[in-house]
């Protein structure tokens, strides 16, 4: 019962927040700073979703900040672009390309960090759901462009392979607030990973580039 | 029905017998046991279906119609409606010949019962399946494949 | 106690045109659930049908009747008002009868 | 195509076209087509609809009371078109609520439950039955036909639409999604399942009057708080909390943008 009040009260202090931010109902600003609080009071932690992935880093405040209009200011993309190209590691072998038919595997799979599964679990990157890649797959998304063909019109040189290692690991370094996650960056996918997902795009023999 | 049925009338129960019980007013519809024929539900092949169920060597009829879609999204709920011409039908099964049994599902039709039926099944992935139909003594059937596509679309 | 079921029964021209819907799991006995463990079979095993005190269907169904299973049949001999009544008995030995009035 | 069989199709695009080749796919599209339509005509969710109207009934918790005399939206005891105009403000409890929030409530104050047992196996899972989903399939049930007319003429009603705003467009977490980033954009797909775009009118008003609904893959009735739920998970944000103040201003952010859509729910769901 003791339980229960307290929730009560949790619930009308919530209440009192949002008439709070009420107030000041003109300010965008306020309405985001209310939704952080309202989130933070009625989100928990779950498995490995904890809390403070509620916690934006620079990346997610400036992309959630001009969501609604559209696009950052340029010096703002730019500026934010640079400083996302100097957290790529790249590999410290030098060797950009590993096995393609594991990176269609990767690319078939979207599990990961997700409150249900093991922390443990290797992720996927679930690149069909967004993009068109091998010509059999019929079933991809239409979120980002098609890759088909993407080693045979872009070239398969060690510029091109380092620039997709980039592109995978941190997606933001190239174009500031794009939809995909940042691969490397975040820790979804290993180093080994993203080298097989380099090679589905760039290896000569994949699916992609037949 | 058919063997079991066979079986049950032999003994004590049958659903004819009990048919006439219910109409005497001495059982009310859910005290009736009726019999279910377990050799046919865990056979995996249709001849030994048909075995199971009281018969042998089937004929292949057009009389018989399977309106379902070609395709199913969703293996989980595959609808079905089976459709006998064939004169004096008394029976209808349905079987799904890549599950892990292959009878689904068997309907006595008494007299006066239309030969029709609308269920919904489950298909573990694209097989073929199969009305099975008795009438009088004989067994007739009717197949057509249906494809089933994955689970879930992403992921 | 098992829920109760939806029926529906009305006339179309000579015949009565009936349609169920049954809440019940069908489990197969074969689906594992989250922790790994298989899941036991529960299923409808008997579905019998009658109006008037005359069986007009009897069924046997295995565990691969869909989950909440849909029926639907048509018979002769029923009229506005009468009562079709549907029993199921599954392999625990739960049972169900519901009955629906003719319109 | 009438609404459910559109509800059933706005769920999964084709998934089936990639298994049986290009040239197949318009008679692939008919057979699909075909699927949905044979499935929408009888939906199980009338049995959660029937086991709801029992409970809405039924006396239960300790003070023996039957929800008839709850206010959902409309006034005690209106369920006729209630689910139209929720979230809403409720004096009584200060608060915008959703049905699911304003569920609970009732429960605690009519009937004297404490939240712990009005939200006992708020998603139901075979025998573990859902109360609520129950509950929610029958109250939005006799809505159907309506349309859609949530206000944010109260203040706390602004609020809370100003608040879910800011939280579909909020990108977090390890994989940087918002509800935007899927949700946001016109005529996209994930894999072949179209994406309705719930900034816009008619992409919002298709989905979400077709809320709840029965999903064919579980084999349960799932509400607009499961739908949110899950959305979260494969966010990979942490879990909201069911019947949340949270999601209660989500929900209306999305509700407002569905205005003046025709209720048509519960239905079937892939």
């Amino acid at each position: 019962m003791n339980n229960h009040k307290l929730r009560i009260a949790a619930l009308a202090a919530g209440t009192a927040l949002v008439v709070a931010g009420c107030a000041a109902l003109t300010s965008s600003h306020d309405a985001e700073r209310d939704a952080v609080a309202l989130m933070k009071k009625d989100f928990h932690s779950r498995g490995q979703a904890t809390l403070d992935r509620l916690d934006q880093d620079e990346v997610q405040k400036a992309c959630t900040r001009y969501a609604e209009t559209g696009k950052l200011p340029e010096g703002e993309a730019q500026h934010l672009q640079q400083a996302q190209l100097a957290t790529v590691k790249y590999p410290a072998d030098g060797d950009y390309l590993g096995d393609w038919k594991a990176g269609e595997k990767i690319a078939q799979t979207g599990k990961g960090k997700q409150w249900n599964e093991k922390p443990t679990a290797k992720a996927g990157g679930n690149c069909y759901a967004c993009h068109q890649l091998a010509k059999h797959e019929l079933s991809y998304g239409t979120i980002g462009p098609s890759l088909y063909h993407f080693g045979r019109t872009r070239g398969y040189g060690v510029d091109m392979q380092k620039y997709v290692y980039a592109k995978v690991y941190n997606p933001q370094a190239f174009t500031a607030c794009s939809s995909m996650p940042r691969f490397g960056y975040h820790g979804i996918l290993t180093e080994q990973q993203i080298k097989d997902v380099v090679a589905l795009l760039l290896d000569p023999k994949s699916p992609v580039n037949q | 029905m058919h063997s079991g049925r066979r079986k049950a009338l032999q003994g004590a129960g049958g659903l004819a017998v009990m048919g006439l019980m219910a109409a005497a007013g001495l059982l009310r519809p859910t005290a009736a046991r009726a019999e279910w024929n377990k050799e046919a539900f865990t056979t995996k092949s249709f001849a030994d279906a048909v075995k199971a169920m009281g018969g042998s060597q089937p004929t292949e009829s057009h009389d018989i119609l399977i309106n379902s879609p070609d395709i199913a999204e969703n293996g989980a709920v595959v609808p079905f409606t089976i459709s006998s011409k064939v004169p004096n039908t008394q029976s209808i099964a349905l079987l799904v010949e890549k599950n892990p049994n292959i009878l689904a599902a068997d309907f006595e039709i008494p007299q006066g019962t239309e030969p029709w039926i609308n269920t919904r099944v489950k298909m573990g992935q694209t097989s073929r399946v199969i009305a099975l139909v008795k009438a009088g003594d004989k067994y007739y059937y009717n197949a057509k494949e249906v494809k089933v596509t994955l689970g879930g679309c992403g992921g | 106690m098992a829920d109760p079921m939806k029926i529906r029964a009305r006339m179309e021209g000579d015949l009565v045109e009936v349609k169920v819907l049954m809440a019940h799991e069908m489990e197969t006995g074969l689906r594992k659930d989250s922790s790994g463990k298989l899941v036991p079979a529960w299923f409808i095993q008997n579905v019998t049908a009658t109006c008037n005190g005359k069986t007009v269907l009897a069924a046997e169904w295995g565990p691969a009747v869909s989950k909440n299973p849909f029926l639907s049949f048509r018979f002769r001999g029923g009229k506005p008002g009468d009562k079709v009544a549907i029993s199921w008995v599954d392999n625990h030995g739960d049972k169900r009868t519901d009955e629906a009035t003719i319109s | 195509m009438n609404p459910i069989q559109r509800a059933v199709s706005l769920v999964c695009a084709a998934c089936a076209l990639a298994a049986f080749g290009v040239h197949a796919q318009s008679s692939t599209e008919q057979e699909i087509e075909k699927y949905r339509q044979q499935v929408g005509e009888e939906n199980p969710a009338e049995l959660w609809e029937m086991r709801g109207e029992a409970l809405w009934k039924q006396p239960r918790g300790p003070k023996h009371a039957s929800l008839e005399q709850c206010d959902i939206g409309l006034g005690p005891g209106v369920v006729k078109g209630a689910y139209t105009v929720l979230p809403k403000y409720f004096a009584d409890t200060g608060k915008v609520q959703d049905l699911e929030s304003r569920l609970v409530t009732c429960m605690e104050t009519l009937q004297g439950l404490t939240r712990e047992e009005a939200t006992k196996n708020h998603f139901g899972s075979g025998p573990k039955r859902s109360p609520m989903e129950a509950l929610v399939a029958y109250i939005t049930s006799e809505s159907r036909g309506i349309p859609m007319h949530v206000s944010v003429s109260r203040p706390e009603e602004k609020e809370a639409y100003e608040i879910g705003k800011k939280m579909f467009f909020y990108r977090a977490g390890p994989h940087d999604f918002a509800c935007a980033t899927c949700h946001g954009h016109p005529n996209l797909r994930i894999r072949l399942q179209d994406l309705p775009n719930l900034t816009d009118p008619k992409d919002a008003q298709r989905a979400y009057t077709t809320w709840p609904g029965y999903r064919v893959s579980q084999g349960e009735v799932r509400t607009m708080q499961h739908r949110l739920n899950d959305c979260y998970r494969q966010q990979r944000f942490p879990e909201p909390g069911y019947a949340s103040d949270a999601v209660t201003a989500l929900t209306m952010y999305l509700a407002v943008n569905a205005n003046g859509g025709k209720y048509n729910g519960p239905a079937v769901k892939r």
